[in-house]
């Protein structure tokens, strides 16, 4: 059993699994709700028995075509990509769930095929260890990503995916340039040999420049923001969830790559921008979301001001990164749980009464209690409130910035934490009362309603497993580089 | 004391009426104990006969004790003797329709008033003194109509300010006692260094009880307007809480303190006179022993100061203290009960009969005095004490022939202030009242012998006729003199205050309405402006320039150079 | 795990399995619902009980999760613990039984004790909780499952009433949260020890520690009312009236008081904190609040609001007990927390009996309700009286323990502020029982509903006589082993004060 | 200032020229066809730097990265094309209704 | 937004500064990989090192990249049908002639550049992209893909290349290798194989790109 577990190459298999299901379902469309379903079933597994390895071996590594960098393109898979790989599988998992009640037959033909591409795509860039075949793969999310959100082919749909394709290829070529500059410098496109290779030099300065920028606007982080709300509120609700739960993290994750990789020892300043835009983002998404009358929009906004919380690690992570990293992942990973759970949660409010408008939540707590629920819990994870994995986040960051007297970080902190109780209570208090116009509410399939209860217990449920995430975030030490030790 | 056996005798005197009082709130149980409830002082009764002893009551509230002495025996047998009139006279309000609560309450009060004779330590008297104050409030209430309330509401008011300061006493004492029985409190006081503090806390404290100049306007309201019946309760209460609480705490003959008896001395002089002049423009015989009963506090007064001058006196005038307070206390209550009772289709034998005895009560009432004055006036300054011999003989001359009535003579306004008006309630014929008020005569008799015992004739000869003297100018003064000057309402001072108590309350609302209850929803307006102006002006119109892809990009381009040039520099 | 460290999860578990259970259960269950509801509490006291014998034998109930690097989840059943948790399991299977009579035939019935079950289980984990980190997280989950049952009317209203609380608990818990994460980077400890643990930090970090402290009282003064963060508790008077019994007069504020009890005597150490000088702060402001709540109260006609304001005022008794620095006045504070817990449950109770049977929110409405209704306005009564502080019930207790320590220490003025929120407790309680009992009651009450020759439904009747003869009892019967002043003494002595 | 300098530097031209068409003008044809133009920018850049210094063999590797990037930039346009008729045939105009509100 | 344009110019300008003097200063020699390559380049199975590095040393991204191609294209059908692509012309006689001339002569040539991939310069993507023409000329003159291919079998076109790729990764894998590390002695036939796969399929990928709707769904039969 244990030879069979580590002969298997979990890292390829991660890949090509989603890659071969989603050419399955392109061929043969009447299959593709099961062969999706098998996917996505399959894959948390593979995950497992790649945990399994690491936890095992240690750090995986894979030399594709045995070649080897710099020549050829290496996987990798340290605790910081498995959990990535953790994440995207469980909220894949239960969207997917979703999905199966969500799309109608010819829908789902076109969705099932996009979906698992884009969760191959997803696995690729959190096990690549190479810059360009990361560009590669941000392009198949950026495509992928964007055909999902044009999905339903409504008018706001359209105009957002369309905002959404152009910044995304922008950042992308931004990117790419650096890649470019980067290669030309040094001679390699292997994050490890960079790593060692990198030196303070014009190229490198115009390397980072170009890639943060390009990467940010992925990212959305406030200023650069402005494609992601509508994008993800005009989307149909299972891809808003993909898209704000998981897309977003993965520019994320390059960007945080880059950053513990190559770019921490020379950028104190950069760190200190980060962490401004990071609480700007914070402050500014947050009371967006406050002013918004539509639930979607409302989340979406959200989302803004969750990434905001990424950055704020950046300025902290000289003093104690080990604390402030764990933050970051922590808040990464049961932000993409909770913000699923809220759009799939989102969804089912829009397909019960037809629209998202808060002040006419029609008693949705007595006639959609799951779904209210799982808005109710993704929520105390969004504010931060114990227990939940937004909770243990917020409470690493305090500590990161207490620690280092960082009082306008924890100023942003508390305030962001009380913003969000705000908005999420504006939406859970709308539930209780009735509408001036109460209608006649449309059924809403089971399943679509716990999987968005599965998601949000998830959020919280990580608010006990800190132990367990930590241990596995430590295999590979990836936070040696960026600030080490706590 | 040794806890011994028949201590426990003690327990029924507080059991039974509490007992009685649970039955009574029952449905089932209260046939049964409204029968018993006018006999619920029996046990209290017979606990007289019980030889001094203590019961230790360990676990009960902060611990205590139930005790019988000497002191404590006295009052004990008067106030049951009162407690047993006041139940005998309520019989026909308790087969009245729904007496449930009436009962309740007089059995609470009675069980109250007899455990403060009984109890051994402060804190348990406080007890006492508290369940039988709010309780006797509510019989009063419960059994008088709306001219009882203004004299309740004033009563109550009066209560809670007495129990406050009693309390605050009581504290300031248990800081430095050794226990919690009187011994140590007195102990304490005597060895606080705040001292005349406590003194004066304690005096005001208890002399609203017993009607102290400031504090007595609840007098003569309650006096006018309580039921018949519960008269003698009243007098009762008065002993109890106000006289032998004093006597409890009091560390009389143990404590020298010129300054502060010089001080009482005072303030017997003030209370003596103006409860003189205010007695004498009365208009009806109750409000007029009201002012009596004042007198005789300013009597406390006066014997108070002298054994603040000299504690050596204590010694020798207990006996007649005591003597003095309970003669006085049982004459008073008969002439309270006989004062309004209507005499009308009697027989000439019933009316002579009751004639008889409001002089012999008013007798007693004058000569109560005379045995502690005649102690006192040898050693100490004699004056105050003479002085509050005349005026308590005189008011009680005066209540004799004074005739009751007049409420026409009361403006309509002040008599519904404070309940000049006459209800059935109130009065009883006089047969009924004739056997418990020959009774308590009896009692105060007995008690006028028993103080006797310690008289000196000369001194007794003095202020006795000073007693009768005046007792006659009292009541020669209600035939002549009296009518041809003009009269107060009872309750003076309680006039104003009931107009000041109205427009603070006033004042109060206006004050609540203005800001106090209101603010929150000003702040909240406040805010909720301020943040919509905010967002208007900021988030939203940024926002909608922020999301313009034009102005996107040249942030991005900004950012990227920014970064790149932070990275390099 | 030993079977000792599994009882303080049963103890939780007791009310949060039926609470979850009842959830999933159907409207119209009704008699399955009450079972699993009766269970549960009376599981619970059984528990306690036993934990009640062990502790007194100085066994030790204790339970250990890792939560966060170097923080624990410790659920540890300590004798101040107990206290508390003896309160509100007691409290919890009167109000269970209150709340069946009072909810009879109302709708959302299974959401409603859903949602209480969850509070209680929230408010005994505040009461175990075994360092900061644990009783921040149930204090936190105790503002959550509150909010639904504030709400729970589903009315315009109800919704602000619920946002008014939620701004007030949210920034509280904000406040509370910075204060532990800096308490923590300071010490790299939060378990609740007797008499502190902060205290061999050196005197440079004094201001970071003042700070702290006061974060951490402001985060649990938004529970306990302090003015001025005492807003949200009249107005979340909306909910039903099991809610504000249980809830807003003993659960909730309850547990920002024990949370202040906490701070200063197993986070700081009293002695410590007095050191640090912000204890006498802490007494004015609960003075403050006393006197405040008190004038509040005194103008409000909605009976309910009243007692709202009276609770403002009677919860500030235990922070100035504790206050006082010393332990007779901190016998009087703590022990407060039960006397005053079981005198408020009983007027609320009255109060919702008054609203049920005859209609009657307001006190101008009440004119002789007591004839109406005597068990009723009985226990309304005592629960006044004890408020007042009345011997022999029990608010006389609590007055007099904090008077005593107020001369012990030196501090007369508190003395002045015990008599004047006398002065105001009677002048704001007095007139109602005037009314019930002395006034003749109207033609026709609001709404009146007819129980026959009862005066109302048992299950409305028997909890707030049950909750009086406690109130009574407890200050009658104070000094019996194993009465609330006699377990205060104990954990005062054991745990507070350096012998 | 070797003669692959000048066409990176070329290359870095069109890039900026690229990018400045893609934020000012409205049309989303133009801003596609911009996107195009920064890409052959980057191209330039990747392909000229090979062979700095006047190497006789290339470096193959840029080479491929452009191919792989032609290719994806192809498969975006063509994507974005698409999307753009769709566009243009909801809202009646090829331009991101930046004030049209969601 | 006249400010937008007097804030951009700078702006752009700075960058172009920046990005100039970056790459100015980059060392006069790229020390790039064509060692490394030219080391490997026996092993790789051609001789073509750009063949070598895009299908052997990263064939990986060359896997992801026809992956990029094809989604392209689901995302354009999955618009739906958009506005119509091109009028139906019934081609004249000439029209009509040059392309029964032209189309075999581009499938001729794409089929040598694709042989022609192994040792210089040319590949799949260059075979692709004219086969790709071709189609867009059939389309331009009035064919259509359907007429040519079933539903499936087009599906089947349109992922043949990724297949074969995918084929090969997981044979090596199951060949206890590494993923895509062919065996030395069958590389070049493996290669020449997927890029024979490949061509296909980017020749109909693109063609259909250009005919934008989706020619396999149900609405259109």
């Amino acid at each position: 059993m244990e030879a069979l577990l580590s002969a298997i190459p979990w890292g390829p298999v991660l890949i090509l699994l989603p890659l071969a299901a989603g050419i399955v379902c392109f061929v043969f469309p009447s299959t593709a709700k099961t062969v999706g379903l098998l996917t996505v079933t399959l894959v948390p597994l593979a995950v497992a028995g790649l945990g399994w390895r690491l936890l095992a071996h240690g750090v995986y590594h894979h030399a594709i075509g045995g070649w080897g960098a710099p020549l050829g393109i290496d996987l990798q898979a340290d605790g910081l990509s498995l959990l990535m790989l953790a994440m995207t599988a469980v909220v894949g998992f239960g969207v997917s769930l979703y999905a199966t009640g969500y799309f109608k037959a010819e829908k789902s033909g076109r969705f099932w095929p996009l979906w698992l591409f884009l969760l191959a795509a997803l696995n690729a860039l959190f096990l690549s260890g190479d810059l360009f075949n990361l560009y590669v793969t941000l392009e198949m999310i950026g495509l992928a990503a964007v055909a999902m959100t044009a999905l339903e082919g409504a008018r706001g749909a359209l105009v957002g995916a369309m905002r959404y394709l152009l910044a995304t290829l922008v950042g992308s070529l931004a990117y790419l340039l650096g890649v470019a500059l980067l290669y030309h410098g040094y001679g390699t496109v292997d994050l490890g040999l960079l790593a060692a290779r990198v030196t303070p030099s014009p190229a490198a300065w115009a390397a980072l420049g170009l890639m943060s920028a390009g990467l940010i606007l992925k990212t959305a982080l406030f200023p650069l923001h402005f494609w992601l709300p509508r994008a993800h509120a005009s989307a149909p609700a299972p891809v808003s969830a993909l898209l704000s739960a998981l897309v977003v993290k993965g520019s994320f994750y390059i960007l945080l790559r880059l950053w513990l990789e190559i770019f921490s020892p020379m950028s104190g300043g950069v760190a200190g921008l980060l962490g401004l835009l990071g609480g700007a983002a914070v402050l500014w998404g947050s009371s967006q979301a406050l002013r918004q009358t539509r639930v979607k929009l409302l989340v979406a906004y959200s989302t803004v001001a969750q990434v905001g919380y990424l950055f704020l690690a950046f300025p902290l992570a000289a003093g104690m990164g080990l604390t402030a990293w764990s933050a970051v992942v922590y808040l990464a990973v049961s932000h993409a749980l909770a913000k699923a759970a809220m759009f799939l949660a989102a969804g089912n409010l829009m397909r019960f009464g037809g629209h998202d408008r808060i002040v006419d939540l029609d008693r949705v707590v007595q006639r959609l209690p799951l779904t209210a629920g799982a808005f109710a819990l993704a929520g105390v994870s969004i504010m931060g409130l114990p227990p939940s994995g937004g909770f243990n986040g917020k409470w690493l960051l305090l500590q990161a910035a207490v620690t280092q007297g960082r009082w306008d970080i924890v100023g942003v902190v508390v305030i962001g934490g009380l913003l969000a109780a705000g908005y999420i209570f504006k939406v859970l208090g709308h539930t209780f009362t009735q509408a001036d116009v109460p209608h006649e509410p449309i059924a809403v399939p089971a399943r679509m309603q716990w999987a968005a209860v599965l998601l949000a217990g998830g959020a919280i449920l990580l608010g006990f497993l800190a132990p367990p995430f930590l241990a596995l975030l430590a295999v590979g030490n990836p936070f040696a580089a960026g600030g080490a030790g706590s | 004391m040794t806890e011994m056996p028949f201590t426990y005798l003690l327990l029924p005197v507080l059991v039974w009426p509490l007992l009685l009082a649970a039955a009574a709130s029952f449905r089932a149980t209260r046939p049964l104990a409204l029968k018993l409830t006018p006999w619920a002082a029996l046990p209290a009764l017979a606990a007289v006969a019980i030889p001094n002893g203590e019961l230790q009551l360990t676990g009960v509230m902060l611990g205590g004790a139930l005790a019988l002495d000497a002191i404590g025996r006295v009052f004990l047998l008067s106030m049951s003797a009162l407690w047993l009139a006041t139940g005998l006279l309520a019989r026909p309000r308790l087969h009245a329709g729904d007496s449930g609560p009436f009962a309740v309450l007089l059995l609470l009060a009675m069980a109250g008033g007899l455990g403060m004779a009984l109890v051994g330590d402060a804190l348990w008297f406080f007890a006492a003194s508290t369940l039988a104050g709010y309780a006797l409030y509510g019989v009063l209430m419960q059994a008088g109509d709306g001219t009882t309330r203004q004299a309740g509401n004033l009563l109550v008011i009066l209560l809670v300010a007495s129990d406050l300061l009693v309390f605050e006493v009581l504290l300031m004492l248990a800081h430095s006692a050794a226990g919690s029985d009187f011994a140590s409190f007195r102990q304490a006081l005597v060895s606080a260094e705040s001292r005349t503090l406590i003194l004066g806390l304690l005096v005001v404290g208890f002399g609203i009880k017993i009607g102290l100049l400031g504090v007595h306007f609840w007098l003569a309201p309650v006096f006018t307007t309580a039921a018949a019946p519960l008269r003698p309760a009243l007098v009762a209460y008065m002993l109890g809480a106000g006289l032998l609480g004093g006597l409890r705490l009091l560390p009389i003959g143990e404590l020298n303190a010129p300054v502060a008896g010089e001080i009482l001395r005072w303030l017997a002089w003030a209370t003596l006179v103006y409860a003189w002049l205010v007695g004498t423009l009365q208009l009806q015989r109750r409000s007029t022993l009201a002012y009596a009963a004042m007198a005789l506090g300013g009597l406390w007064l006066a014997v108070l100061s002298a054994f603040l001058h000299q504690p050596g006196l204590w010694a020798g005038s207990a006996t007649s203290l005591a003597g003095m307070l309970v003669q006085s206390g049982l004459a008073l209550a008969v002439l309270l009960l006989t004062a309004t009772a209507v005499e009308g289709k009697q027989s000439p034998t019933t009316v002579q009969f009751a004639f008889g005895l409001r002089w012999l009560a008013a007798l007693l009432l004058a000569t109560a005095p005379v045995g502690i004055a005649g102690v006192l006036t040898v050693q100490a300054d004699g004056l105050p004490i003479h002085l509050a011999t005349a005026v308590i003989a005189f008011l009680a001359g005066l209540s004799l022939l004074r005739r009751e009535g007049g409420a026409a003579a009361v403006p309509a306004d002040m008599s519904a202030r404070t309940g000049t008006g006459r209800s059935a309630s109130l009065d009883m014929p006089m047969s009924s009242v004739l056997v418990p008020a020959t009774g308590l005569a009896v009692a105060a008799a007995f008690a006028l012998v028993y103080q006797s015992t310690g008289w000196s004739f000369y001194d007794a000869a003095v202020s006795a006729s000073i007693a009768l003297v005046s007792l006659l100018l009292g009541a020669s003064s209600a035939r002549w003199l009296v009518p041809h000057l003009p009269s107060l309402p009872p309750g003076d001072a309680v006039v104003f205050i009931a107009y000041a108590i109205a427009a603070a309350r006033d004042a109060g609302r206006r004050l609540s309405d203005a800001g106090l209850a209101r603010w929150p929803d000003v702040a909240r307006a406040l805010t909720q402006r301020i943040w919509s102006g905010v967002s208007r002006i900021s988030i939203v119109h940024w926002e909608s320039a922020l999301i313009r892809w034009p102005a996107a990009l040249l942030l991005m381009l900004l950012l990227g150079l920014l970064v790149a040039w932070l990275a390099s520099s | 795990m030993s079977w000792e460290a599994w009882v303080p999860l049963l103890v939780v578990a007791s009310s949060l399995l039926p609470g979850l259970i009842i959830f999933g259960l159907a409207e119209e269950r009704v008699r399955l619902r009450t079972t699993f509801n009766l269970f549960g509490a009376v599981v619970k006291l059984a528990l306690v009980a036993l934990m009640l014998w062990g502790v007194f034998h100085e066994h030790h109930y204790e339970a250990r999760f890792g939560l966060l690097p170097g923080l624990e989840l410790v659920l540890r059943a300590g004798p101040l613990a107990l206290l508390f948790v003896t309160l509100s399991a007691v409290l919890w299977l009167l109000t269970t039984v209150y709340a069946i009579g009072y909810l009879e035939g109302s709708p959302h019935r299974s959401r409603f004790f859903g949602f209480f079950s969850l509070c209680v289980s929230a408010t005994v984990g505040v009461a175990l909780a075994g360092n900061l980190i644990t009783f921040v997280i149930f204090y936190e989950l105790l503002t959550l499952s509150t909010y639904p049952l504030v709400v729970h009317r589903g009315t315009e209203a109800a919704r602000r009433a619920g946002k008014t609380y939620l701004t007030y608990t949210v920034f509280g818990g904000a406040l509370l949260v910075l204060g532990t994460v800096w308490l923590y980077t300071l010490t790299g400890n939060l378990d609740f020890t007797p008499r502190g643990f902060v205290h061999d930090l050196g005197p440079e970090h004094a201001p970071a520690l003042v700070m702290v402290f006061a974060l951490l009282i402001a985060g649990f003064g938004v529970k306990a009312a302090l003015v001025p963060l005492h807003g949200w508790l009249p107005r979340a008077m909306v909910a039903p009236a099991p809610v504000s019994a249980l809830l807003h007069a003993v659960a909730v504020v309850k547990a920002g008081a024990f949370g202040i009890i906490r701070v200063v005597y197993d986070v700081f150490g009293v002695e410590f904190a007095a050191g640090l000088g912000v204890m006498r702060p802490l007494a004015w402001l609960a003075a403050v609040t006393i006197i405040y709540g008190s004038i509040r109260a005194l103008f409000q006609d909605d009976l309910k609001r009243r007692l709202a304001f009276s609770t403002v005022s009677q919860v500030s008794y235990i922070a100035l007990g504790v206050a006082i620095v010393g332990p007779i006045a901190t016998v009087g504070g703590v022990v407060h927390l039960v006397h005053q817990g079981l005198m408020k449950i009983t007027l609320f109770f009255c109060a919702g009996n008054l609203a049920e049977t005859l209609g009657v929110h307001k006190i101008s409405e009440m004119n002789g309700a007591g004839r109406r209704m005597p068990w009723t306005m009985a226990a309304f009564t005592v629960g006044a009286f004890g408020m007042i502080g009345a011997p022999p019930i029990a608010g006389f207790i609590s007055k007099w323990y904090i008077g005593l320590g107020a001369l012990e220490t030196g501090q007369g003025w508190v003395i002045l502020v015990l008599a004047g929120s006398s002065l105001l407790n009677a002048a704001y309680f007095l007139p109602i029982l005037h009314r019930a009992w002395f006034r003749p009651p109207p033609d026709r009450w609001p709404v009146e509903h007819d129980f026959g020759r009862k005066e109302t439904a048992w299950a409305l009747l028997l909890p707030p006589v049950v909750t009086a003869a406690l109130a009574l009892g407890v200050g009658l019967l104070a000094s019996v082993p194993f009465s609330p002043l006699d377990w205060v003494r104990l954990v005062v002595q054991r745990e507070f004060y350096t012998p | 200032m070797s003669i692959a300098s000048l066409y990176a530097l070329v290359g870095v031209g069109l890039f900026c020229i690229g990018l400045h068409a893609v934020i000012a003008y409205d049309h989303l044809l133009r801003k596609i066809l911009a996107i195009n133009v920064m890409g052959s920018g980057v191209f330039l850049i990747l392909i000229a730097l090979a062979r700095r210094g006047g190497i006789v063999a290339p470096d193959p590797v840029p080479h491929a990265m452009v191919i792989t990037g032609i290719v994806v930039a192809v498969s975006a346009t063509a994507l974005a094309l698409g999307l753009m008729l769709k566009v243009a045939a909801a809202t009646g105009r090829a331009e991101l209704g930046d004030e049209g509100g969601d | 937004m006249k400010w937008t344009h007097w804030l951009l110019l700078p702006l752009l300008l700075a960058l172009a500064a920046g990005l100039g003097y970056a790459v100015l200063s980059l060392p006069d020699r790229a020390q790039g990989l064509q060692s490394a390559v030219a080391a490997q380049l026996d092993q790789s199975g051609v001789t073509n090192p750009v063949t070598a590095v895009l299908l052997n040393f990263r064939g990986y991204d060359t896997l992801l990249e026809m992956v990029v191609l094809l989604l392209a294209l689901l995302g354009v059908w999955s618009l739906g049908a958009s506005a119509p692509a091109c009028s139906q012309s019934t081609p004249g006689p000439v029209l009509d002639t040059l392309m029964r001339l032209l189309v075999p002569v581009l499938v001729v040539v794409a089929g040598y550049l694709l042989w022609a991939g192994a040792h210089a310069p040319g590949g799949a993507f260059q075979a692709g992209a004219l086969l790709g023409a071709a189609g867009v000329l059939l389309n331009l003159t009035g064919g259509r893909l359907r007429h040519g291919l079933g539903r499936v079998a087009l599906r089947v076109a349109l992922v043949a290349g990724t297949v074969a790729f995918m084929a090969v990764a997981l044979l090596t894998l199951l060949g206890g290798r590494a993923l895509l590390e062919y065996p030395p002695a069958h590389a070049g036939i493996l290669i020449l194989l997927i890029e024979a796969a490949a061509t296909v399929s980017i020749g109909v990928t693109l063609a259909a790109l250009f005919l934008g709707n989706d020619a396999t769904s149900e609405r259109e039969q």
